[in-house]
């Protein structure tokens, strides 16, 4: 990179460059937060997503382990009613856009907006709870009812884990827009819970998938 | 890609009215000047501790969590240490009574489960923690609230371990807890539980500290150190990172599932309602053979980092080597079948884990190959790091080639479950990982407490180590090929077992003395030597030897700017450091990821006693999920309330940060 | 109990191939370790020695480094040829393995238990079939395939000197095929950790001519002696009244539990306990009475009979020949 | 904190904690004991149990019902012993259902001991000669386990075969009630 002034490349995300002084860099007009990648928070999340990744990809895998060597499968119980888990799929799908409309408003920096939106996202979030209650009622299987009753409860409950604990940090963040000043950092944060949200959403795809259509096909 | 842009761009003045409005409160006092200067003295306070007991628990210095860390790890070690120790001493003679068969079972399995989960991983990802931050020019990880909560969680998890094997509840089913036997039928009372909640604590631990030092390693790096120019050992903690974050996952996964079928009564392992007891075996060793890499690829970074400095030139083939470890960080996944030969799988899938287990030899051999060639190239300087590398090439070199006879399908039939495996696993470990840490405590400790360690006692250490761990673990070798299985507590004098398990017990004590000859020259060091180490004592060229030793609280009074692999060694740059950094709040700079240029400024998180609080939280939860059904759910209380006060800001932080801050 | 048990002593087809495997494995690696160690002794000895303080060369000499980069791409491409060559050795040795011809072999059902082994001779065929514990007797020359199932936790059949190991899996099959051709006694122990006596969970393969294979199976097939002495009788009465009966099988008497080894012939046994204790009268008596003393942690329960009850139960289990 | 609340936390930590130990070490213990000398086996005639019997079975079954060694030994022995044959996994066939409260003898240690080692009428036979006693207590033990009466921490999990009922750790301690005798043999066996 040589000692030449660092001018602003494109590699440089940042609106303003740091100058060069002499044989020193001053960074001191450089920003203090930004947003997607230039955040820490996003790397912070990205890896969050990967581990809970890895172990939804693997809980898939062992669903398919156990289905390949029973003779039978379901081996107990029969496959779970489709109208919940459907109604989870629709509504899961509806609350990316509230997110979406969320993440926006947060790297706009505008907090009224964030606001609006997180108590949508959040009302998206208490529905799905709810809906996601009465798919445990319909799984027409108890967990200790042979390997596959095990399997399907540990899919769902891993995936509700994740939907309740980024429902629960939606109303968290809802309720820190309120604890004046709002430093940018804060933004930052609500925009990277969006990002979560997205893979709540998307994590769900896979298990719906293999929890309703496993028994079935 | 970035949209900071799209937006309309703010008028510039009112930033500087209130950058204006704040200064006359109080005076900005900005770094980049020299250690002795008010900035740098500031700087200090600022990065300083706070006293007292609340202090000690809320600090979250990458230094103090590294420290605590490698600390912690030998502490478990040396007790793990006694009870190999003990086992040798058990099978020395054949028929002996120093140890019945049900604590003989808690020993091993407290050896394996503590050497492995409690000392490898933790002390080479504090020493990551340690070094990676002084080595890429920043002042602290990326998040180091999570990794000092990641320490608090290795506490109690080690406590509760240790306190559960003190009330004879200590795992009995061996490191890796097959599953009828550790299983709800035959894993008879608490013991099988208190292995799976120590599997949950390590791996929790394990994942936090490789999500910070990944970040770390790729948005904190100084200005100028591109991917190329990054020294080899943060490549080896960054690859290692990358691994844990994807294997640790899944064996915390089947530690769970075993405890739902003990707790829940699920059928996962249970072949007669449709589970299979080899699901289990999959599912830890897909985790298993990694883990043993995140022991090992650390190490090669250590090696890699030392060789240089005291073969007083730069690294021979520094790209074949980063290739290298991140081919063996990819290759690791491929394996794990090479523990199952013995099983019923089908014989084609076994022959292809062979091909993969003779594979992942070539890039250890490209590494030793290129370390050689930089030794032949250099010239030699003969200190304790350097000797304890040397070990490190014979031991592991006997390792890895054992290793490649294991990879065999048909001779693993032989060999698998014997004391050949027990040899090999020894040789591997030791070599692969012991040795190089040594050397690395012994190359680092000088910067850690700025006095050096005793040359003559540390060839003294290394001798004997040297001698006490071949004389050890080399007849188990041949014990293997005479039918010795592993982990039996006793064996009968016909056997004709006995001679050469003997002599393994007298390289035991060999060990042992050289161990207490490491300690004496660890205390003498400490506390009764006064010589302070210079900033340099040995002449080094990465970023960590440019600060004082032991290193001010903030690391570097002007962050460097860095402009080849070894900055010390290289010519004066024109651009050497970074100025205009805050002094009053706890600040660094972020890079972008692949050319390392100036991105943000980044305000670290000031120490707070809330990591400690959620640990203690989740050790509730965790605790009370053992004892009872329903304490699995009410116990997600406690941690649910203390990550949400973690996370409420607080006003006089928060206002602090709307200060300092420059919008993107 | 004892025997060879060393995998550097082939007494069999499947051995032998493992024992050349492991030759060739062993001189290939011993070379490459002597090969690594020497070049590095040879760059020791060679590089100058240097202080702390002397300047680090970064000028990096054309000459020198097209030298070592040859070197090192030699060491490679010769590391990764001895690796393929091995590779196929394992692979034929791997095939050799599953060559073993099964013309006539003998059939074994082994079922492993905690702590001792549960064989079943013959099993597909009503009229010739009978059960033994621990110690196997095969014809030489003939192969024997053994089908191993697990009871309660995963176990490991390995008998060094006749071939490697397999597991016994619960609630999967696996079948280990083995041949011995030369008469001899060979020991074999449990290789997967099972519990607190994995220990003492050993086996022995006696290797026999066909004929006294023949007369050893016929005399096991036969139902238990009847006792001769006043004593054995009174053996006989105290083993179908007590503790025995309700785990132990004795054909020809009212002891028909199968939940512990059979008796019928458990005097042609040379150890008790799956290689505990040696089966001569006094220790059987004391085995009998305090099998936890010699074997802590077996399912055997302890039996505080009257010393004369414990030697007639003893000299009648001695009759069984 | 005052020093003095700081001492009455510190009594009741180390309480607790000694509390943690005994419990632990009582649940873990594995004593693959010698026989106690002088356990009487009457290999002649299955004498019946004497009184001094009695009581050092009520003493030795409730120290194994909070050991989880012997009540796993007493559920190996239930199932090896043929007890299934006639009550089932506990839920009673020909022989009294032992998971529910009703008690036809009576449901203290002691008394279930009796009842092993004796028998009782209508069909319960006497394994005093024939099962040891160091066994009877672990039976004794399990017996009481499956009606929910000893520690649920030492309570065995399910068992890795065909799941016939819920594991003993889950059975909610039963409240023992006796019924007479008379009455009881009314009742369908």
């Amino acid at each position: 990179m040589g000692g030449r002034a660092v001018t602003r490349r494109e590699a440089t995300p940042a609106s303003i460059p740091a100058v060069r002084k002499g044989d020193a860099l001053d960074v001191s007009e450089l920003p203090s937060y930004g947003f997607a990648h230039r955040s820490l928070m996003w790397w912070g999340n990205a890896g969050m997503m990967t581990i809970e990744g890895v172990a939804f990809g693997f809980m898939v895998v062992i669903y398919f382990y156990l289905r390949d060597i029973a003779r039978v499968w379901p081996d107990a119980g029969r496959a779970p009613d489709l109208l919940f888990g459907t109604v989870n799929l629709a509504v899961i799908l509806g609350s990316a856009w509230p997110n979406y409309r969320a993440q926006k408003a947060a790297q706009d920096r505008s907090l009224s907006r964030v606001r609006l939106w997180l108590y949508v996202c959040s009302a998206f979030g208490i529905a799905l709870c709810a809906v996601r209650w009465f798919e445990f009622t319909a799984l027409n299987v108890r967990w200790d009812d042979g390997a596959y009753g095990s399997v399907v409860w540990v899919l769902m409950g891993l995936h509700s884990f994740n939907l309740v604990t980024d429902v629960l940090d939606t109303f968290v963040l809802t309720a820190v827009t309120y604890s004046k000043p709002v430093e940018g950092k804060r933004f930052v944060d609500i925009a990277e819970n969006c990002g979560y949200w997205y893979f709540v959403v998307l994590t769900w795809l896979p298990i719906y998938a293999v929890v309703y259509f496993g028994a079935r096909v | 890609m970035d949209d900071a842009r799209a937006l309309p761009s703010r008028p510039r003045p009112r930033r500087r009215a209130r950058k204006a409005q704040a200064s006359d409160r109080r005076e900005l006092l900005r770094d980049g000047a020299g250690a002795g200067s008010r900035a740098a003295v500031e700087l200090e306070r600022t990065w300083q501790d706070k006293p007292g007991v609340r202090g000690f628990l809320s600090a979250n210095g990458h230094k103090t969590i590294g420290l605590r860390f490698v600390v912690t790890a030998f502490v478990f070690a040396g007790l793990a240490g006694v009870m190999g120790g003990l086992m040798r001493h058990q099978l020395a003679t054949a028929d002996s009574h120093l140890v019945g068969p049900d604590f003989y079972n808690q020993l091993f399995s407290m050896h394996g489960t503590t050497m492995m989960f409690l000392f490898a991983v933790p002390v080479m990802q504090g020493f990551a923690l340690y070094i990676v931050p002084l080595m890429i020019g920043t002042r602290n990880t990326a998040f180091p609230r999570m990794s000092a909560c990641a320490y608090w969680l290795y506490l109690f998890g080690g406590l509760l371990l240790f306190g559960a094997f003190a009330t004879n509840t200590g795992p009995d089913a061996g490191w890796f807890a097959y599953v009828p036997l550790a299983g709800p039928q035959y894993g008879i009372g608490k013991r099988a539980d208190f292995w799976n909640m120590l599997v949950t604590y390590s791996e929790a631990m394990g994942l936090m500290v490789a999500v910070d030092i990944t970040t770390t390693i790729l948005k904190l790096r100084a200005p100028g150190m591109t991917l190329r120019q990054m020294p080899l050992f943060v490549w080896a903690s960054l690859v290692t990172s990358v691994m844990i974050i994807f294997a640790m996952p899944l064996v915390m996964l089947g530690a769970n599932l075993v405890q739902f079928d003990r707790m829940l009564g699920t059928h996962f392992f249970n072949p007669a309602e449709g589970g299979d007891a080899l699901l289990w075996q999959h599912l830890f060793w897909f985790f298993g053979h990694p883990e043993v890499y995140f022991i090992f690829i650390p190490a090669l970074g250590f090696v890699s980092a030392i060789i240089p400095t005291f073969a007083r030139r730069p690294m021979f083939g520094h790209d074949a080597i980063v290739l290298s470890l991140i081919t063996t960080g990819f290759l690791s996944f491929g394996l794990w079948v090479h523990h199952m030969f013995a099983t019923n799988l089908p014989e084609l899938g076994k022959s292809f884990f062979t091909a993969m287990s003779f594979m992942i030899a070539i890039p250890t051999a490209m590494q030793i190959f290129c370390w050689i060639a930089t030794i032949a190239a250099g010239r030699l300087v003969m200190r304790t790091p350097f000797l304890f590398v040397l070990g490190f090439f014979f031991i592991l070199m006997i390792g890895g080639l054992t290793g490649i006879m294991l990879g065999s399908v048909p001779l693993d039939l032989q060999v698998h479950d014997t004391y050949f495996v027990v040899a090999h696993l020894h040789y591997v470990l030791l070599g692969g990982a012991v040795f190089p840490l040594f050397a690395a405590l012994y190359y680092w400790f000088p910067k850690v407490t700025g006095k050096m360690l005793s040359e003559r006692l540390g060839e003294w250490h290394f001798w004997l180590f040297f001698i006490g761990v071949n004389l050890t673990f080399f007849p188990l070798h041949v014990l293997g090929l005479e039918g010795m299985p592993r982990r039996i507590y006793t064996y009968g004098a016909e056997t004709g077992w006995q001679t050469l398990n003997f002599v393994s017990a007298v390289g035991q004590v060999i060990n042992d003395v050289g161990t207490l000859l490491f300690a004496i020259n660890l205390i003498r060091t400490v506390f009764f030597t006064k010589e302070r180490a210079s900033a340099d004592p040995w002449g080094a060229g990465t970023l960590e030897w440019s600060v004082a030793s032991p290193p001010p609280k903030c690391n570097f009074f002007a962050l460097p700017v860095v402009s080849s692999r070894e900055p010390l060694w290289a010519p004066a740059a024109e651009v050497t450091h970074v100025q205009g950094l805050s002094a009053q709040i706890r600040e660094g700079l972020t890079t972008t990821v692949i050319d390392a240029l100036p991105d943000t400024r980044y305000a670290y998180p000031a120490p707070e006693i809330w990591p400690f609080v959620a640990a203690l939280s989740v050790t509730v939860w965790l605790v009370w999920s053992i004892w009872s059904v329903p304490g699995f759910a009410w116990g997600l209380i406690p941690p649910a309330l203390a990550f949400l006060l973690w996370y409420w800001p607080n006003k006089k932080e928060a206002i602090e940060e709307v200060e300092w801050e420059g919008e993107p | 109990m004892n025997g060879v048990h060393d995998v550097l002593a082939p007494a069999g087809p499947q051995a032998l191939a493992l024992f050349h495997l492991w030759n060739a494995m062993l001189v290939a690696c011993v070379v490459v370790f002597a090969l690594t160690m020497a070049v590095l002794a040879v760059a020791l000895w060679r590089a100058p020695r240097a202080g702390e303080r002397t300047r680090p060369d970064l000028d990096a000499h054309p000459r020198r480094e097209a030298t070592l980069r040859r070197s090192v791409v030699w060491g490679i491409a010769g590391s990764s040829v001895l690796l393929v060559v091995l590779l196929f050795a394992s692979f034929f040795a791997d095939r050799a393995l599953s060559a073993l011809p099964l013309a006539d072999a003998v059939h074994i059902d082994l079922v492993g238990h905690q702590f001792w082994w549960e064989a079943h001779y013959e099993p597909n065929s009503p009229e010739r079939t009978f059960a033994t514990a621990n110690e196997l007797h095969v014809p030489v020359g003939r192969p024997v395939l053994i089908r191993l199932r697990a009871d309660d936790v995963i176990h490991s059949l390995w008998v060094p000197s006749l071939g490697g190991k397999k597991d016994l899996i619960p609630g999967r099959e696996s079948t280990l095929a083995l041949r011995a051709d030369r008469a001899g006694t060979y020991r074999g122990q449990c290789a997967e950790f099972c519990g607190y006596q994995h220990a003492k969970m050993a086996l022995v393969v006696v290797a026999e001519p066909p004929a006294d294979y023949e007369r050893w199976s016929a005399a096991q097939r036969a139902p238990a002696r009847e006792p001769a002495t006043a004593q054995e009788r009174r053996g006989l009465a105290l083993v179908e009244q007590t503790s025995c009966a309700m785990c132990h099988a004795i054909h020809g008497t009212r002891a028909r539990a199968r939940r512990a080894p059979d008796l019928t012939h458990v005097a042609s046994r040379g150890w008790l306990g799956a290689g505990a204790v040696e089966n001569t009268p006094e220790l059987r008596a004391e085995w009998i009475a305090r099998a936890q003393k010699f074997k802590p942690g077996v399912n055997m329960p302890p039996l505080d009979a009257a010393p004369d009850d414990l030697a007639a139960m003893s000299a009648y289990l001695g009759s069984l020949r | 904190m005052s020093s003095r609340c700081r001492d009455r936390a510190l009594v009741l930590a180390v309480a607790g904690v000694a509390g943690a130990l005994t419990a632990a070490c009582e649940r873990e213990a594995r004593d693959f004991l010698p026989p106690r000398p002088g356990a009487q086996v009457a290999p002649a005639a299955s004498a019946p149990a004497s009184a001094a019997a009695i009581a050092l079975a009520a003493a030795m079954v409730g120290r194994y019902e909070h050991n989880a060694y012997a009540i796993s030994a007493g559920k190996r022995l239930f199932a090896w012993y043929n007890c299934s044959g006639c009550h089932a996994n506990g839920g009673g066939g020909s022989g009294p259902a032992l998971m529910d409260d009703v008690w036809i003898y009576g449901g203290d240690a002691g008394t279930v001991y009796l009842t092993i080692a004796n028998g009782r009428p209508n069909g319960m036979p006497a394994f005093a000669g024939r099962i040891p006693e160091d066994q009877l207590w672990q039976l004794a033990a399990y017996v009481r386990s499956l009606a929910g009466l000893a520690s649920a921490d030492a309570a065995p999990n399910r068992d890795d075969a065909f799941l016939t009922r819920t594991p003993e750790s889950f059975a909610d301690p039963a409240k023992p009630e006796t019924v007479k005798p008379a009455v009881a043999t009314g009742r369908p066996q």
